[in-house]
């Protein structure tokens, strides 16, 4: 598709998250609120003593009753449809001819986890920082959006070997 | 009247719904521009492929001028729609940090998760990455809580902060979008890499 | 492909031009919202006690009163620089608009009627708007004595008594 | 022209609509003037001093009362029940509860009802029903509860009722104003409003 037209429809997804729900769109929230409930299933009396977990448990809702972790279910079920559509599913594991598969998957291990790390301290991935961000005009997504892809730039020549 | 849900305190379960069938749009989008794929978007940085920088502005420019003109026209308030708190010091550190993730794991959260629905097994293991991130960070909060809620500005915009109207800023933000539209074609043209934009 | 490109953008480009050029041209329609016009009445300057109301009168030959009263009070005696618009039909009235430059004071039976002109007028542009702090029905229309010492009337004019005997001050 | 020409012109177009647009953009739910003169020909907002002392003296747990003069003022004398949010305030965020609300009767005063009328059409024109202007203010009030004599032979059951009112709201607006300052205020702080937060973000 022609990245403009697909801009367009990102922008009008955007829109009718905003239209509808009165918020942007994301992504890291749902990894969050995820490893959070498994946390309270798993270790409820450590869930409790937490500051941070236990701020996620006072409430009546659960922690997956959440926006976020429905809208990634979407992403899942929408990823899928668009590959069935145009013919790209497919179980592969995609690397640069110079690296190896495992390192790779090493890689993106480490890609997750700086990822998600970073978005829980900023408050927002991509997808909710910097475009939702941007689209309502927020400074905070200003400048998460030109840290995002300056530090991007800036560490590009040393994992050059992985990607070209 | 928008934000229609935060209007009419409607049940919890159709906020949900719509979460999902908006999700499903989202990622339907996300896989349609191309970003299921990690070299496609590790291209941005360098040169060979800059879809995401496209697709990226164009998106958030068209639903910035859409909910402007919404609220011209009294169909949205933009008041209740969710702002971005600005914690200057995590922002940037955050930021910082999620460019090296991007550039070692090729995904975003979004596209992450869009790409392991159609099988790609680098992004399974991305998304691991991301559940021991958010723990990682869980567990770690106690020790950064100082800094992570410090500086603290509150839901600010920018054009407020500049002093000018949201639509004047758009208007500046899209002619460097178009500025930058233009230099991305010219990079694409200058750094090409047959051999990977071929496969993809 | 690229002719249905061309057309796409320049048909939403001249929609969305149309719709904005209709709305602003549309008379049913505030041109200061809530928020301005509580700012705006803030700054309390459109109030006229009876001495400001007089002197305004004397200094600007050229003020025109609005009566808000119904057609019938008007005609039993108004200010002769007085135009009659009663606030129900305060729309209707053909020549609104013309006021828009003018010096007006809104006078009216009731404090809460003249108050509320005074805030839909403003609302929709009008800028040397007054209203008269008081009511026609004490006054002479045509003659304002000038015995009655007036202060604004968003003063307390009691005070307060433990004892319950309260005097007038 | 490839769609790069094509989306940089939208784009471009888009952006110079919205900065000439006016800046002026009408707040939420706000009526049409037509709308608003149709609610001021109603005159259905208006309370006068004697109804407000019957609903205080019957302990009418549905209103709202809104002192709308200055803090130094309220703290001088207020009709007990009432709560002060200052008119230079009343667009504040913080107060939105009190103004967001359909179910309560938010009744307004202030000394006269200049004041009171201002607030009452900021509100009337947000599309919030169930406003009231109390008629004549403070110096109504006084004028007819705290000093009304009550003129010429008590006859009729209705004349004895309204007397008896004016008494007893006379009696409870000097009984509560004279009480201590620690006393008086201690649960008169107007509330701060309760909305849901915006929810949004992904961190």
């Amino acid at each position: 598709m022609n990245p403009y037209l697909a801009g367009c429809l990102l922008g009008s997804v955007l829109l009718a998250a905003m239209y509808f729900s009165g918020r942007g769109l994301g992504a890291s929230g749902g990894v969050k609120y995820a490893v959070v409930s498994v946390v309270g299933a798993v270790a409820p009396e450590h869930a409790e003593k937490s500051v941070y977990y236990s701020s996620y448990f006072n409430g009546e809702k659960k922690p997956l009753q959440n926006w976020l972790v429905f809208e990634i279910l979407g992403v899942l079920a929408g990823g899928f449809i668009s590959g069935a559509f145009s013919g790209r599913l497919k179980l592969k594991i995609e690397h640069s001819p110079k690296i190896s598969a495992k390192k790779r998957l090493l890689f993106a291990f480490l890609g997750g986890l700086f990822f998600v790390y970073g978005a829980q301290l900023a408050r927002g991935c991509t997808s909710g920082a910097a475009l939702s961000g941007m689209a309502v005009l927020s400074t905070a997504g200003f400048v998460t959006m030109v840290a995002i892809f300056g530090s991007a730039y800036l560490f590009a020549w040393f994992f050059r070997k992985n990607w070209i | 009247m928008g934000p229609l849900f935060i209007l009419s305190d409607a049940p919890l379960w159709v906020d949900l719904l719509t979460a999902f069938l908006i999700g499903i749009a989202f990622g339907f989008a996300l896989e349609q521009a191309g970003f299921s794929s990690s070299r496609k978007l590790a291209g941005m940085f360098y040169g060979y492929d800059t879809t995401v920088l496209k697709v990226f502005f164009t998106a958030a420019i068209f639903a910035l001028v859409g909910s402007l003109f919404l609220q011209y026209f009294g169909l949205i308030d933009l008041n209740l729609v969710y702002v971005n708190e600005y914690y200057v010091g995590a922002a940037i550190v955050g930021g910082i940090i999620m460019g090296a993730g991007f550039i070692m794991g090729g995904f975003c959260p979004g596209t992450g998760i869009c790409a392991v629905g159609i099988g790609k097994i680098d992004a399974l293991f991305f998304l691991f990455g991301g559940f021991v991130g958010a723990f990682l960070f869980a567990e770690s909060f106690p020790y950064i809580a100082e800094f992570a809620s410090g500086y603290y500005k509150g839901p600010t915009k920018i054009n407020e902060w500049m002093g000018i109207s949201a639509g004047l800023f758009t208007l500046f933000l899209i002619i460097i979008a178009v500025a930058m539209f233009w230099l991305t074609e010219k990079a694409e043209k200058a750094f090409p890499k047959p051999e990977i934009t071929n496969e993809l | 492909m690229q002719k249905k490109g061309i057309i796409i953008v320049i048909a939403s480009l001249s929609v969305i031009l149309a719709l904005v050029v209709l709305k602003s041209f549309n008379k049913d329609a505030f041109l200061l919202d809530a928020k301005r016009a509580h700012t705006k009445s803030l700054e309390q300057t459109h109030i006229l006690t009876l001495p400001q109301f007089k002197e305004k009168l004397q200094q600007m030959p050229n003020v025109t009163v609005i009566d808000l009263r119904s057609t019938k009070a008007f005609e039993h005696g108004h200010f002769s620089q007085a135009v009659n618009i009663p606030l129900a039909a305060i729309l209707q009235y053909p020549e609104f608009h013309v006021f828009k430059d003018s010096t007006l004071v809104l006078v009216s039976n009731s404090l809460i009627e003249s108050t509320q002109a005074w805030m839909l007028m403003t609302q929709m542009g009008y800028k040397n708007l007054f209203l008269f702090d008081g009511s026609l029905d004490l006054l002479s229309a045509e003659t304002l004595s000038d015995s009655t010492e007036h202060i604004g009337s968003e003063v307390l004019k009691y005070k307060f008594q433990a004892d319950s005997t309260i005097n007038l001050e | 022209m490839n769609a790069r020409v094509l989306i940089s012109i939208w784009l471009v177009g888009m952006g110079l609509i919205l900065a000439l647009l006016p800046n002026n953009q009408t707040t939420m739910g706000q009526l049409k003037p037509s709308e608003l003169v149709e609610k001021m020909k109603q005159n259905d907002g208006l309370i006068s001093v004697d109804q407000l002392a019957r609903l205080l003296v019957n302990e009418d747990s549905t209103i709202l009362l809104i002192d709308l003069r200055s803090p130094d003022e309220y703290k001088e004398c207020n009709i007990p029940g009432s709560v002060n949010i200052p008119y230079a305030k009343l667009m504040d965020k913080e107060f939105g509860g009190y103004l967001e609300q359909n179910e309560m009767k938010r009744i307004f005063y202030s000394n006269s009802e200049i004041i009171s009328t201002q607030a009452w059409v900021l509100v009337a024109e947000m599309d919030y029903k169930n406003t009231f202007i109390l008629q004549g203010g403070m110096n109504s009030w006084y004028q007819t509860v705290m000093n009304g004599r009550f003129e010429g032979e008590r006859i009729t059951a209705r004349e004895n009722a309204l007397f008896e009112t004016r008494m007893k709201a006379r009696n409870l607006f000097i009984e509560t104003n004279s009480l201590p300052d620690s006393i008086r205020f201690q649960f008169k702080i107007a509330k701060q409003k309760n909305r849901k937060k915006l929810d949004g973000g992904c961190g």
